[in-house]
């Protein structure tokens, strides 16, 4: 019984395909897939529409919406429609042909960032052994999509916004691979399958994760921080700066062209929390040993959930940092310490078992954390801020 | 036609594109567009061979044509930062404009 | 140490977040049209006319003198003088407005009109669901619309409405008192005068008992 | 020749001919990014995945950024006064035509003697590292010095004099 609920929806497809002609079987699997990953997420985009309408209220003591329907659970249907039914817009000197393109080349992108995620057990859509690389590259074309979106509509916010939108995405770019490079290391292998299976076995009941050693925790902290970057999101929500850029590089646009646009930031956010879950959080496997019968895509979507909380939550609280601050940020301080975590990886590594490499490598990160932290503090771009009064 | 063929005839289809690209533009870094196409129709003969040659475990056409991406991209790098700078200098792109040697 | 900040400022999200579910001043949120919060004392919307007694148009206290129609910053009063006079609580024949509109749609609520009026005859009211689907004379309210009680003035603002009244009842005293007082001389000088030949000077009737707290408002026709 | 062959070599070349043609250069550098893909497209037809990805991820993801910046920081998005074409735009043209005449030429006489079908390899990422790290650790080497002097040289050349305007 177990067994069937974890592998429920592998045989489903295979039933299904079974029932055709054995020539369209290929064709049919992968359509289904496709079918199953276009129906999934963007309902789990609804749900966190809400629940982050509802959370951010709730962070601030008020009530967040509740007049659409019970607990205002059918607001997310309230915007979709009012986004479908909203006049589209197209600015006259608008490049018509990028400006129409630009939302769909950003949907597509990110959509094929999902084929290589390991959802379950055998539940990856394209078992690829470059998974990972597919992934980043997926990713890296989203840029350009921010760029076509802020020209196109020839309109200075919107240029702004996309400037400052693709420098922030390349910026970070660099230590979001730096600190996967660090998992594909350990576990030698790119395909996400793989990694998952490294970090599937348990001792003590503990399981095996990359995040409970000192090189995966700071990859951890560091791939988080540039997932936030990378999806313009909370602190580092520069590019639709709402008070001073307006709506940044979707700024002409409206209608279901905006709604893409939001589709595409908030499935971004999953596939990217999706990685990042499947490379240091153990991907499907349980937190306990004793958990193992729980199915296993459960797990997948309990981390994917708990990450967009904490996207949500970070949005509650951080206030929007500057654009040079962003910038020092990314290249004096996140990208040095990923690339010691390359080395403290290899370290990890080579000092073979034991507890003198966990002290050694611990160690050596959090000199660096506190050394590199302080002396940002210290040169006062990084920490709070220090304020000038004329005298 | 055998497929390696059909390839090559790409290949080659595309490098005189990025010559008459390079050839014919007046903007500099339509110049360098052009160079960017033949160095990739490079790369496609090189995989094209790898793939149809006699020894693929050997990894050789495929190893050549990773360096070349990533020498490729090094180029156009500092080959934009010199179309940036002579921007700045000469207030033009235009490559007919650029017929003086003087500082 | 770097990111302490960010860490004290995340629990204190948490908190907020965890501590709406639990203890109940955290969410002030009043659902409003369901719930209401009681309007404070000194909330003020638009303006209404007030009137004494039963009839509207014989109690209303205004007088027609244009000053706040004149002070107004929109500038949305818009007053006709009566061509005749009808007594006011003191009994003077004052003049009355035929026709008093404000246009609410302009009015910014500033309470001038109030403070100028010498007669106290306008107040602020506190109703505020005002929308009408006639955009265009829906919102332009006439005398008829914006003359209301006194009762209702003491209930929407109890504390100022006693002082008004208190206020008027002097003078309203203060009125009799001193028109009882001409009533008497007038007497004395009669009954004086019928031991001199009668009909020296008529006995000035009421009018010298003008308003003591308004200034004597000169005849003003409308430029 | 599969279908398929033929539909992203056409991609490809409507890609590139475009990025040569268009008048206005940031359609062509969006133009370029099409052939780019459909380069991409062709090395995963020839079974090389990891080529095709890291073409995807260096060319799409960096350079079709870095020449539309350029293009943007250059003001090139202005459709230029006299013409698009250099003065002397025939010869050019005539030149390339007769580049692919010679490689056509040469493709199609060795036709006969190319090999008809051959097993398609199956290159796992683990054969790349271990060939990267065995055989061509050399020039790795030598790449990731070239890079970091690009990345330095590029940055130098298109830095700001602080002493202003020569």
């Amino acid at each position: 019984m177990i067994e069937t609920a974890d592998q429920i929806f592998v045989l489903l497809k295979h039933w299904l395909v079974g029932l055709l002609p054995a020539g369209w079987q290929p064709v049919a699997g992968v359509v289904l897939s496709v079918v199953a990953i276009i129906a999934v997420f963007p309902t789990l985009f609804a749900l966190t529409v809400w629940i982050e309408r509802k959370g951010l209220g709730r962070m601030q003591n008020r009530i967040g919406p509740n007049r659409v329907g019970p607990l205002g659970i059918l607001q997310p249907v309230a915007d979709a429609i009012k986004s479908l039914i909203k006049e589209d817009i197209v600015p006259l000197s608008a490049d018509a042909a990028v400006h129409f393109l630009a939302p769909l080349v950003l949907v597509a992108a990110v959509f094929m960032g999902f084929a290589v995620l390991p959802m379950g057990r055998n539940m990856t859509l394209v078992n690829m052994d470059a998974g990972l690389l597919f992934y980043f590259a997926m990713g890296a074309s989203t840029e350009l999509a921010v760029f076509m979106a802020g020209w196109s509509s020839r309109n200075k916010y919107s240029l702004l916004g996309a400037m400052r939108a693709v420098a922030q995405m390349i910026s970070y770019e660099v230590p979001l691979l730096m600190s996967s490079v660090a998992v594909v290391m350990m576990t030698g292998s790119l395909s996400l399958t793989k990694i998952v299976a490294a970090q599937n076995h348990y001792t003590w009941g503990l399981p095996h994760w990359y995040i409970f050693t000192p090189w995966g925790f700071a990859g951890f902290v560091m791939y988080a921080i540039a997932t936030t970057a990378e999806t313009n999101r909370s602190p580092f929500d520069l590019p639709e700066g709402e008070s001073e850029l307006v709506a940044g590089y979707h700024t002409e646009y409206s209608g279901f062209k905006f709604a893409l646009f939001f589709l595409g930031e908030y499935l971004a956010m999953f596939s990217i929390s999706g990685l990042g879950a499947t490379l240091f959080l153990g991907g499907w496997s349980a937190p306990f040993s004793f958990l193992t019968w729980v199915p296993s895509w459960i797990w997948f979507f309990s981390k994917l959930m708990l990450s967009i909380f904490v996207f949500i939550w970070m949005r509650g609280t951080l206030p929007r940092l500057r654009q040079d601050q962003l910038m020092n940020f990314a290249w004096k301080f996140v990208l040095p310490l990923t690339l010691l975590n390359l080395l403290v990886a290899a370290l990890w590594r080579f000092l073979g078992e034991g507890w003198e490499r966990w002290v050694v490598c611990s160690a050596i990160l959090l000199l660096a954390y506190v050394f590199m932290g302080w002396e940002g503090m210290r040169r006062g771009h990084l920490g709070p801020r220090r304020y000038r009064y004329a005298e | 036609m055998t497929p390696l063929a059909g390839y090559l005839l790409v290949a080659a289809l595309l490098f005189s594109i990025g010559l008459a690209g390079a050839l014919t533009r007046r903007n500099a870094i339509l110049v360098l567009i052009g160079i960017e196409l033949m160095l990739n129709a490079a790369n496609l003969n090189l995989i094209a061979f790898w793939r149809y040659g006699p020894h693929p475990e050997a990894l050789t056409g495929m190893m050549f044509a990773i360096f070349s991406i990533a020498v490729a991209a090094a180029e156009a790098a500092v080959g934009l930062g010199l179309v940036i700078q002579i921007h700045r200098h000469a207030h033009t792109t235009d490559l007919d404009q650029m017929n003086r040697m003087k500082g | 140490m770097l990111g302490e900040g960010i860490l004290r400022g995340l629990a204190e999200t948490a908190r907020n977040f965890a501590g709406s579910f639990v203890s109940a001043e955290r969410l002030t949120t009043v659902q409003y049209p369901e719930q209401r919060i009681a309007p404070m004392e000194a909330t003020r919307d638009f303006p209404f006319l007030v009137y004494d007694g039963a009839d509207w148009e014989a109690g209303l206290r205004c007088v027609a003198c244009q000053i706040c129609e004149k002070e107004c910053p929109p500038q949305c009063i818009y007053i006709e003088k009566s061509k005749d006079k009808k007594p006011d609580f003191t009994g003077k024949p004052q003049f009355y407005p035929a026709r008093f509109d404000i246009d609410i749609s302009v009015c910014m609520s500033c309470q001038i009109c109030v403070e100028v009026c010498p007669f106290e005859a306008i107040k602020m009211d506190t109703e505020f669901e005002l929308s009408t689907e006639d955009r265009f004379g829906g919102l332009l309210l006439n005398r008829e619309k914006l003359a209301k009680p006194n009762e209702h003035y003491h209930k929407i603002h109890p504390t100022e409405a006693a002082e008004v009244d208190a206020r008027l009842a002097g003078e309203k005293a203060k009125a009799d008192a001193k028109a009882k007082a001409a009533a008497e001389a007038a007497a004395a000088k009669a009954a004086a005068h019928v031991a001199v030949p009668a009909g020296t000077e008529a006995a000035p009737g009421g009018n010298a008992a003008g308003n003591p707290t308004a200034k004597p408002v000169e005849e003003e026709s409308r430029a | 020749m599969s279908l398929v062959f033929y539909a992203i070599a056409g991609l490809t070349l409507a890609g590139a001919l475009a990025a040569v043609l268009l008048k206005n250069t940031v359609h062509c550098a969006l133009a370029l990014t099409v052939a780019f893909a459909g380069l991409a497209l062709l090395f995963l037809e020839l079974d090389a995945q990891f080529a095709g990805f890291a073409q995807i991820l260096v060319y799409i993801g960096a350079v079709a950024v870095l020449v539309v910046f350029a293009i943007l920081l250059t003001r090139g998005s202005e459709t230029p006064k006299d013409g698009v074409y250099s003065r002397n735009w025939l010869a050019g043209l005539v030149i390339a035509a007769g580049v692919f005449a010679v490689l056509g030429w040469a493709v199609l006489e060795s036709a006969r003697a190319l090999p008809h079908e051959t097993a398609a390899p199956t290159v796992t990422v683990l054969q790349i590292g271990n060939a990267l790290m065995s055989r061509y650790v050399l020039p790795l080497e030598i790449v990731a010095l070239l890079l970091t002097a690009a990345l330095i040289g590029a940055v130098i050349v298109a830095m700001h004099e602080k002493e202003g305007q020569k």
